[in-house]
């Protein structure tokens, strides 16, 4: 009883002040775990110079990566594709990257490249359909990818493996496209080009 | 002088928490009884972890048996907690406040099935952290779907229902914001209690549905109303029925164990009463529906009654589910003279109780257990312990939960001037 | 029964032809990555997309006649064909609507039917592993996954990429071998044109040693299914159920025709044996 | 202000609304979901470019096609084992074991790496390496020869037609060894039969063009010759309102082929080859044959010896004989007369059911039997192979010495891989000291598996060259990893009852597990090791070299190998060359009588001793032997017979997973029991029943499974189903039923000497399990 009575009397607003400062540190906690904890970094296996490719081939972004005959999108160049150019057994620059590189063609060992817009394996994305049924330009969903001069290190989600960019950079992840490639920016892209949204259209 | 232990029974003394002018049993007589709630849920918590880190290969069910002895549990406390909906209904909405002795209680056993039931079924899917797809990625076509909705909804219902209970306790009580919260709450209490019926409704409802539009599925498939099979209906007409049975079950049960008087009879007569005359409604609509199906629906797909009926599951479960749990119960809640002998009246309801979960076991069994191609083969089900140990859930928390509640919170608020000397 | 100018993919199996070998089910395995369990005689927990079941006429030594049954998904439609309470179910000229038996109950729209094809779904990822699409289908064509699958040391090398393997918890079953057809669209999209009948057939259809199962577009009068169809020898299973299948069987074995029907096609089975069925 | 509860309860409110607000909940909730979407356990597999590479399976002489992916990391890889539509005989059809065979391929618990020297005490394997292993070998080939002893060393091969097999061959032959042996298969039985009637080893079913077929006894739809193409000439056959073609099938039990044929006489087992006899007797008491036979040598009596029509017409009622066939006579006389009718109609001999190599006497009566019917030559009919143009190795060797363990005084030469057991088991004339299994995993495979596992028991030193670590390798002191037939070379030639001939070709597609080499590498490198005459015999420094040599005629090698077959383009039709003493046909086999008489011998008492109970009056003759199951007597009432299925098994090939996977709860129950077949009023005098675990006991073997009660078994029978019980395979295949192998017991066929096996005396009892 006695205690309640003190409490009563000189209970000031003052107190109402902690409520805040814990909503504060609440929330600098949670945005501070997502994404920092949760994400985590790798530096790629060595440095590539889109930029500097591009200038060099004449069929753009489809000069490395291609449509096969039977067409399925062979992604990622393996080393045969490099050879095309990278013939010899000099680097044809003076860059320490493809010095490194020159390593994995002598060794004719595959680049383990981390890719930054894998999707995980229940996904079948058809480049097919996008690039050339649709049309739709690379940049649309690899964003400027084409003209970088250096391959930013490869981030990915501790808990889930995926890469960073399929969940987007934003701390909430309501961006789009490019930044984002979750399902939701899929089925939106399909509903307002009233594009079959089937889930085998997208998944296997 | 005075050894450490000599103050102990001070501190144990939790005599002030009592509900007001009620006497309770020994501290250490209540631990003791306490470790029997607590070994089931052991049991349960050893089951649980074994299907969740396993999988569940962990049960006998499979691929014929996609369903077993847990969603029946689930079916049959789900069906008989709606006495807490329908209870609260009657008392706050229709106005018959003879029933307020024993309302509480009502809503108190409906938390402990509802919590219970929702607990079972996220072990039961196979993937309980995907869970939440059901609620995010919801498809409105499946009975399914309303069920998940409605039961979690409705689950929350009963905590803000339960509430006052709660804060009405002695000590708590004290505490002024508490004070005053709990007598807004009491006012405001017919806002839940219109929202929990209505929500219980279609849950209860689309239990019965979920069975009812497997029209691919002979045995449980009905004909529709609307959107929503017989079955439907059929489902909330007897849970509404076994509803207020159960909780009187569970009071007289107290009662004894106890040795107390919690209600008066009266309030079990009224309970009895409106029980015999849902159970009726529910019997004739359930044998025209049996009727129809039997003699009318099966013969157009080219199946007879008797091969719904196969060992085990054979015929003998229509006359216990229709005869003994149905019908018989209906006679006597009906009779004044069964009503007034305390007996009589709580193996009525105890029949009628059995006869809703026969009912809930037959439609989610029987109905997988029958082949539907001509050229497949007719197996049968036995659950393993671990599946048993989850479905023990219900009983464990329910006892822990009730046994507290009793100790603590004023549930009976006829106790006092029932059991004065 | 199916629209004009709309796919429908189905599949027409001939009993007849039918030698119970299994090459159509162990080629329709090795295409979706199916597991295989230490123990697989447990039939109830054993993942066969395509089962081959076994029958027999029941008659005495020496009229005994055994004939066999590959059972696929049926992709069922639903729809009005002779399904019960009418009220409730749609014409299957609504593909929302169009009623089938697993995916009208899934709550969490793991399964879809595609009105595109007419092929109903199965995304493991989605779903959550309730079983009611397993309680739903009448044909035992969905199976769950009770086990991890124990892929041998080695053996993931020989998966196709093509299709996801599958985790514990969650339901799978046949998908027409979607994965085919997603791979000839692309090719039709590169190369131009379009994707024919033989640009797009099931791993089983190719498999049968004795071309016992046909697969196309059931409405499309070019193809080889449509024609199957039309045939008195022609049925479903379980038909009287509503579930409106596209998987359709062929016999000219009368007692076959009866078994598949609940013995409700008497009508069709006799006006069949009539027209010079064997036996 | 003071600090008290309230303040720190305010405080703690504030943090969860302030965590709540933060993005970390529902971020949680999703990535823990999409964690569960890709468990690190669930396999993901590489993505890449599709190829497809065109091969011959050669344990089923499928055509198929394997589907390759080039992946990125991975490298080359197989994916799938698919149909090679333009293979003339399997037309793009794949069996079970083809489309599975990626899992024997790929598993790593089951395949043998690196050679491995057992020690038979402890059983402790231990790696060596390659030079190791042949030094091993060869050191104990070469020091058997210097002791003159190279007889006791013997070779068991899977197909001596593969070039591997004609190497293994010439390995023994110029090592010294007579002693080799092959897996007995109907190839034989028929050559000789051909051999005997026509002067023609290489006889065909033109199937795919006939249109009334009787088939006596064969499991055409359970595995017969080239099973796709048969299913594929059965697809043929039906037709929609009315089949194409017409099947009768002559046989015990209500099998799939019975079931899919248009008639089923059940016969008491054994009787087929007394079926096609009386059929014979009908059509010439009906006159509805083909006149042309008149002509043939023994149609009419001739060199005092009884001719073919007498034969039948005094030895063989046609009542007694359909009674003692269990058929009736009416259902009989009325098919014998639709077939006689048909315009290309053929009745068809091959492997029985029990995957036994078929019985001389029953083959030369259904060849009779399509002589009357004259559709020798003619579309639809019988026809004769053209023999695949392949070189030998080299030029011939000279005859070993000792006389072979299997031959003890046969005429001619067959290839009886259990008498050689018996034999050295017996030490008579000799035992062996070395053993080497090449593929075929005899010690499962059998025939009659146990006396195998018994000879690599007793023999001091067992090589065993296999992909597998199979019931074979875990006998032998040594075993040799050899490669996968999409891994390495090798080849198949024409399968049995083939119209067209065909040669099968394999190359390597994928990187070989580890240090796997091809069978034929193995034996031309210790060709090499042993130098002298054996190296001079086998002068090719790998098998694709080998192979090479053997199709020159086949045209370039590297399109033949590419296209994996070569094949005969269409039946030789047109009238049938005889080469026989007579040029004609012989309906009572000179060719027969002169290899008897070789040498002023008694050809009567050659026949008797060749096991042939009806003697030199009609030995020559096609006619009908007592099968010698009949004559086990009251001990083992009960006559086994196995019931083959291309979901347990199909050549020598061990059952995959996945057929394990598919197999239904009559053949195999749970858990994992074999199941075994008996008719219910059978059953019922044995008082048993459906379910009871039984012990199925013959002279030679036991097995114990559960039993079933199938009316369409034939009474007094009991169905094994055959190509279960490994012991061996890995946890998916390992343990899965009982051995059909080690119940039977193999006899030699009168005057062939071929071992056969198709039915065995069994007794049937209850036990406990």
């Amino acid at each position: 009883m006695a205690t309640h009575q003190q409490g009563k009397k000189q209970r000031s607003r003052a107190d109402w002040l902690l409520l805040v400062v814990g909503l504060i540190l609440g929330s600098a906690f949670g945005f501070w775990i997502t994404p920092t904890i949760l994400y985590a970094e790798k530096p790629q296996p060595l440095q590539f110079n889109h930029k500097l490719h591009v200038e060099q081939v004449d069929k753009g972004c489809k000069s490395c990566h291609q449509f096969r005959d039977d067409g399925s999108f062979s992604g990622i160049p393996g080393l045969a594709t490099c050879k095309s150019c990278h013939s010899g057994d000099e680097p044809l620059g003076n860059t320490p990257a493809e010095k490194e590189f020159m390593k994995y063609l002598k060794a004719n060992k595959p680049i383990p490249w981390h890719v930054y817009s894998r999707q995980p394996d229940c996904v079948f994305f058809s480049h097919a359909a996008h690039a050339e049924n649709a049309g739709l330009e690379c940049t649309k969903c690899h964003g400027q990818h084409g003209k970088t001069e250096k391959l930013r290190p490869y981030e990915y989600n501790r808990l889930t493996g995926y890469s960073r960019d399929i969940w987007g950079r934003g701390p909430i992840g309501l961006a789009g496209p490019p930044d984002r490639m979750k399902m939701d920016d899929c089925a939106k892209c399909h509903r307002e080009n009233g594009v079959n949204q089937a889930c085998f259209v997208c998944h296997k | 002088m005075r050894r450490w232990f000599d103050d102990l029974p001070k501190y144990a003394d939790d005599s002030s928490w009592w509900p007001k002018g009620t006497t309770r049993c020994r501290p250490e007589v209540f631990l003791f009884w306490l470790g029997l709630p607590l070994t089931i849920m052991a049991y349960f918590g050893v089951s649980a972890f074994l299907v969740l880190f396993k999988g569940l290969n962990q049960t006998n069910m499979n691929d014929y048996f996609a369903f077993g002895v847990w969603i029946v549990v689930d079916l049959a406390v789900i069906a008989l907690g709606a006495g807490a909906f329908f209870t609260s209904f009657l008392n706050y909405i229709i106005g018959k406040t003879e029933l307020k002795p024993i309302v509480n209680a009502a809503v108190l056993i409906g938390f402990i099935c509802y919590t219970g039931a929702i607990l079972m079924l996220g072990i039961d899917i196979g993937q309980p952290i995907r869970g939440w797809f059901g609620f995010w990625h919801a498809n409105v076509h499946s009975m399914l779907t309303e069920v998940m909705f409605c039961i979690t909804t409705y689950a929350i219902v009963l905590c803000i229902e339960l509430l006052p209970s709660v804060l009405d306790n002695r000590r708590i009580g004290k505490v002024p914001e508490f004070g005053t919260f709990s007598h807004n709450l009491h006012t405001i209490m017919i806002v839940f209690a219109a929202a929990g019926t209505f929500l219980s409704f279609f849950h209860q409802g689309s239990l019965g549905g979920m069975f009812g539009v497997l029209y691919a599925r002979p045995f449980a498939f009905r004909g529709h109303l609307g959107i929503w099979p017989m079955t439907f209906f059929l489902f909330v007409m007897s849970a509404i029925a076994a509803g207020p049975s159960f909780t009187t079950l569970i009071v007289m049960i107290t009662e004894k164990i106890t040795a107390k008087r919690l209600t008066s009879h009266k309030v079990k007569m009224l309970m009895g009463k409106i029980s015999g005359w849902l159970l009726l409604v529910y019997m004739v609509c359930k044998s025209v529906d049996t009727l129809y199906w039997a003699f009318i629906y099966l013969p157009s797909k080219g199946l007879s009654v008797g091969q719904m009926y196969q060992m085990p599951y054979g015929s003998w479960l229509v006359w216990a589910e229709l005869g003994l749990f149905g019908w018989l119960p209906v006679v006597m809640l009906l009779t004044p003279r069964v009503r007034e002998s305390y007996g009589l009246l709580f193996l009525a309801m105890l029949l009628n109780c059995i006869g809703v979960t026969l009912n809930r076991f037959i439609f989610t069994i029987q109905s997988l257990a029958l082949p539907v191609m001509p050229f497949e083969k007719f197996i049968s089900y036995l659950p393993t312990w671990q599946e048993w140990g989850v479905a023990s859930l219900v009983l464990g928390h329910g006892l822990l939960i009730f046994m507290l509640a009793y100790r603590y919170l004023p549930i009976f608020p006829q106790e006092p001037e029932l059991n004065q000397r | 029964m199916w629209r004009k100018n709309q796919v429908r993919y189905g599949m027409v199996i001939d009993v007849d032809k039918c030698t119970g070998c299994g090459a159509c089910a162990v080629a329709c395995m090795s295409e979706n990555n199916v597991g295989v369990l230490p123990d697989e005689t447990d039939k109830i927990r054993s993942i066969t997309w395509l089962r081959v079941y076994q029958i027999d006429n029941g008659k005495p030594f020496p009229d005994t006649e055994v004939a066999f049954f590959p059972r696929p998904c049926m992709h069922c439609q639903g729809g009005t064909s002779g399904a019960p309470g009418q009220a409730f179910f749609q014409e299957d000229t609504d593909p929302q609507e169009a009623h089938t038996p697993c995916v009208s109950v899934c709550p969490a729209i793991a399964t879809d039917y595609d009105d595109a094809t007419g092929i109903v779904s199965q995304i493991p990822t989605r779903c959550i592993g309730c079983r009611y699409c397993v309680a739903a289908c009448p044909y035992h064509a969905r199976y769950f996954n009770w086990y991890d699958v124990p892929w041998p040391q080695g053996t993931p090398r020989g998966l196709s990429p093509f299709v996801s393997p599958r985790m514990r918890g969650v339901v799978e079953k046949c998908t027409f071998c979607y994965a085919r057809l997603q791979r000839a669209k692309n090719k039709a999209f590169v190369g131009g044109g379009k994707v024919g009948e033989m640009d797009y057939q099931t791993a089983c259809t190719e498999a049968c040693p004795s071309g016992a199962i046909t697969f196309g577009q059931l409405q499309n009068p070019a193809h080889k299914v449509h024609k199957l169809i039309q045939s008195e020898f022609a049925f479903r299973l379980l038909e009287k159920l509503g579930t409106n299948p596209k998987v359709y069987y062929m016999s000219k074995r009368k007692w076959v025709r009866m078994m598949a029907d609940n013995h409700l096609s008497q009508a069709k089975a006799t006006q069949a044996a009539a027209s010079g069925g064997h036996k | 202000m003071d600090w008290d509860r309230r303040t720190f309860v305010k405080f703690a409110v504030g943090a969860v609304i302030g965590i709540h607000a933060s993005p970390l909940i529902p971020k949680f909730m999703d990535d823990t979901a999409i964690w569960t979407q890709n468990w690190n356990w669930v396999p993901v597999p590489e993505d890449g470019a599709v190829a497809y590479a065109h091969t011959v399976n050669p344990h089923t002489g499928t055509g198929a096609k394997a589907k390759l992916i080039d992946g990125r990391v991975e490298g080359l890889r197989a994916i799938r084992v698919e149909g090679n539509p333009n293979h003339p005989l399997s037309q793009g059809g794949v069996l079970p074991a083809d489309a599975s065979a990626l899992q024997l391929l790929y598993n790593s618990e089951i395949r043998v790496t690196k050679p491995l020297l057992r020690n038979r005490s402890t059983g402790v394997m231990t790696q060596l390496s390659w030079p190791q292993a042949l030094d091993l070998v060869a050191g104990n080939l070469a020091n058997l020869a210097k002791n003159g002893q190279a007889h006791m060393a013997a070779a068991l091969g899977a197909d001596p037609s593969s070039t591997t097999g004609q190497i293994l061959m010439r390995l023994m032959q110029a090592l010294g060894s007579p002693n080799v042996a092959f897996t007995p298969t109907p190839r034989e039985t028929m050559a000789l039969a051909g051999l005997f009637m026509m002067g023609q080893p290489f006889l065909g079913f033109d199937l795919a063009n006939a249109n009334y077929i009787v088939s006596f006894g064969t499991p055409l739809l359970d595995g017969f010759g080239a099973p796709v193409a048969v299913r594929k000439a059965f697809a043929g056959w039906r037709g929609y309102p009315k089949n194409q073609a017409r099947l009768v099938q002559i046989e015990p039990r209500a099998s799939v082929t019975a079931s899919q044929a248009d008639q089923w006489l059940a016969c008491k087992p054994g009787s087929e080859g007394l079926v096609a006899l009386a059929m014979c007797r009908i059509m010439i008491d009906e006159g509805v044959y083909d006149r042309a036979i008149e002509s043939a040598y023994g149609w009419n009596d001739a060199d005092g010896l009884p001719g073919f029509k007498s034969y039948l017409l005094k030895n063989l009622d046609r009542a007694k004989t359909a009674s003692l066939a269990g058929i009736s006579l009416p259902k009989l006389v009325k098919m014998t007369l639709a077939f006689a009718k048909a315009d290309r109609a053929v009745a068809v001999c091959g492997p029985g059911n029990s995957g036994d190599p078929g019985r001389l006497y029953d083959f030369m009566s259904v060849l009779a039997l399509n002589a009357l019917k004259g559709n020798l030559g003619k579309p639809g009919g019988v026809v004769a192979q053209q023999p695949l143009p392949l070189k030998s190795l080299g030029g011939a060797l000279p005859e070993a010495k000792p006389p072979a363990l299997a031959m003890a005084g046969r005429p001619f030469g067959v290839n009886n891989v259990h008498e050689l057991a018996q034999a050295a088991l017996a030490g008579k004339p000799y035992g062996l000291k070395t053993l080497i299994l090449c593929g075929g995993n005899f010690v499962f495979n059998g025939p009659q598996a146990n006396v195998m596992h018994d000879l690599a028991r007793k023999t001091p030193f067992v090589v065993a060259i296999t992909p597998y670590m199979d019931e074979s390798a875990g006998m032998a002191d040594l075993v040799l990893p050899s490669t996968h037939w999409l891994e390495g070379w090798g080849d198949s030639t024409t399968p049995f009852g083939s119209a067209v001939s065909c040669y099968g070709l394999h190359r390597p597609l994928v990187k070989s597990v580890d240090e796997a080499k091809d069978g034929g590498d193995i034996l031309l490198a210790l060709a090499q090791r042993l130098g002298g005459p054996v190296a001079a015999a086998l002068p090719f420094k790998n098998l694709g070299e080998a192979m090479a040599k053997r199709t020159q005629a086949m045209g370039d090698f590297k399109k033949l190998a590419e296209a994996s077959y070569w094949a005969q383009k269409r039946p030789a039709y047109g009238a049938m060359r005889f080469n026989t003493p007579s040029g004609r046909l012989e309906l009572s086999s000179r060719v027969l009588r002169n290899l008897l008489s070789k040498g002023g011998r008694d050809a009567d008492k050659t026949a008797r001793a060749l096991g042939v109970k009806a003697g030199a009056q009609t030995a020559f003759l096609p006619h009908w032997e007592e099968p010698a199951a009949y004559a086990e007597g009251a001990a083992y009432p009960l006559v086994m017979q196995a019931v083959p299925s291309l979901r347990t098994t199909w050549g020598d090939e061990a059952v995959t997973p996945y057929m394990v996977k598919i197999l239904p709860d009559t053949v195999l129950a749970n858990t994992d029991k074999l199941v075994v077949e008996m008719h219910p009023a059978t059953a019922q005098q044995l008082h048993l029943q459906e379910g009871d675990a039984v012990l199925v006991e013959s002279s030679a073997g036991s097995l114990t499974a559960k039993l079933t009660l199938y009316a369409g078994a034939a009474p007094g029978m009991v169905f094994v189903p055959l190509g279960l019980g490994h012991k061996d395979f890995g946890f998916q295949v390992a343990g899965k039923g009982m051995n059909f192998n080690r119940a039977v017991k193999v006899t030699s066929d009168p005057m062939s000497g071929m071992p056969i096996w198709e039915l065995t005396g069994v007794s049937v009892k209850k036990v406990r399990g």
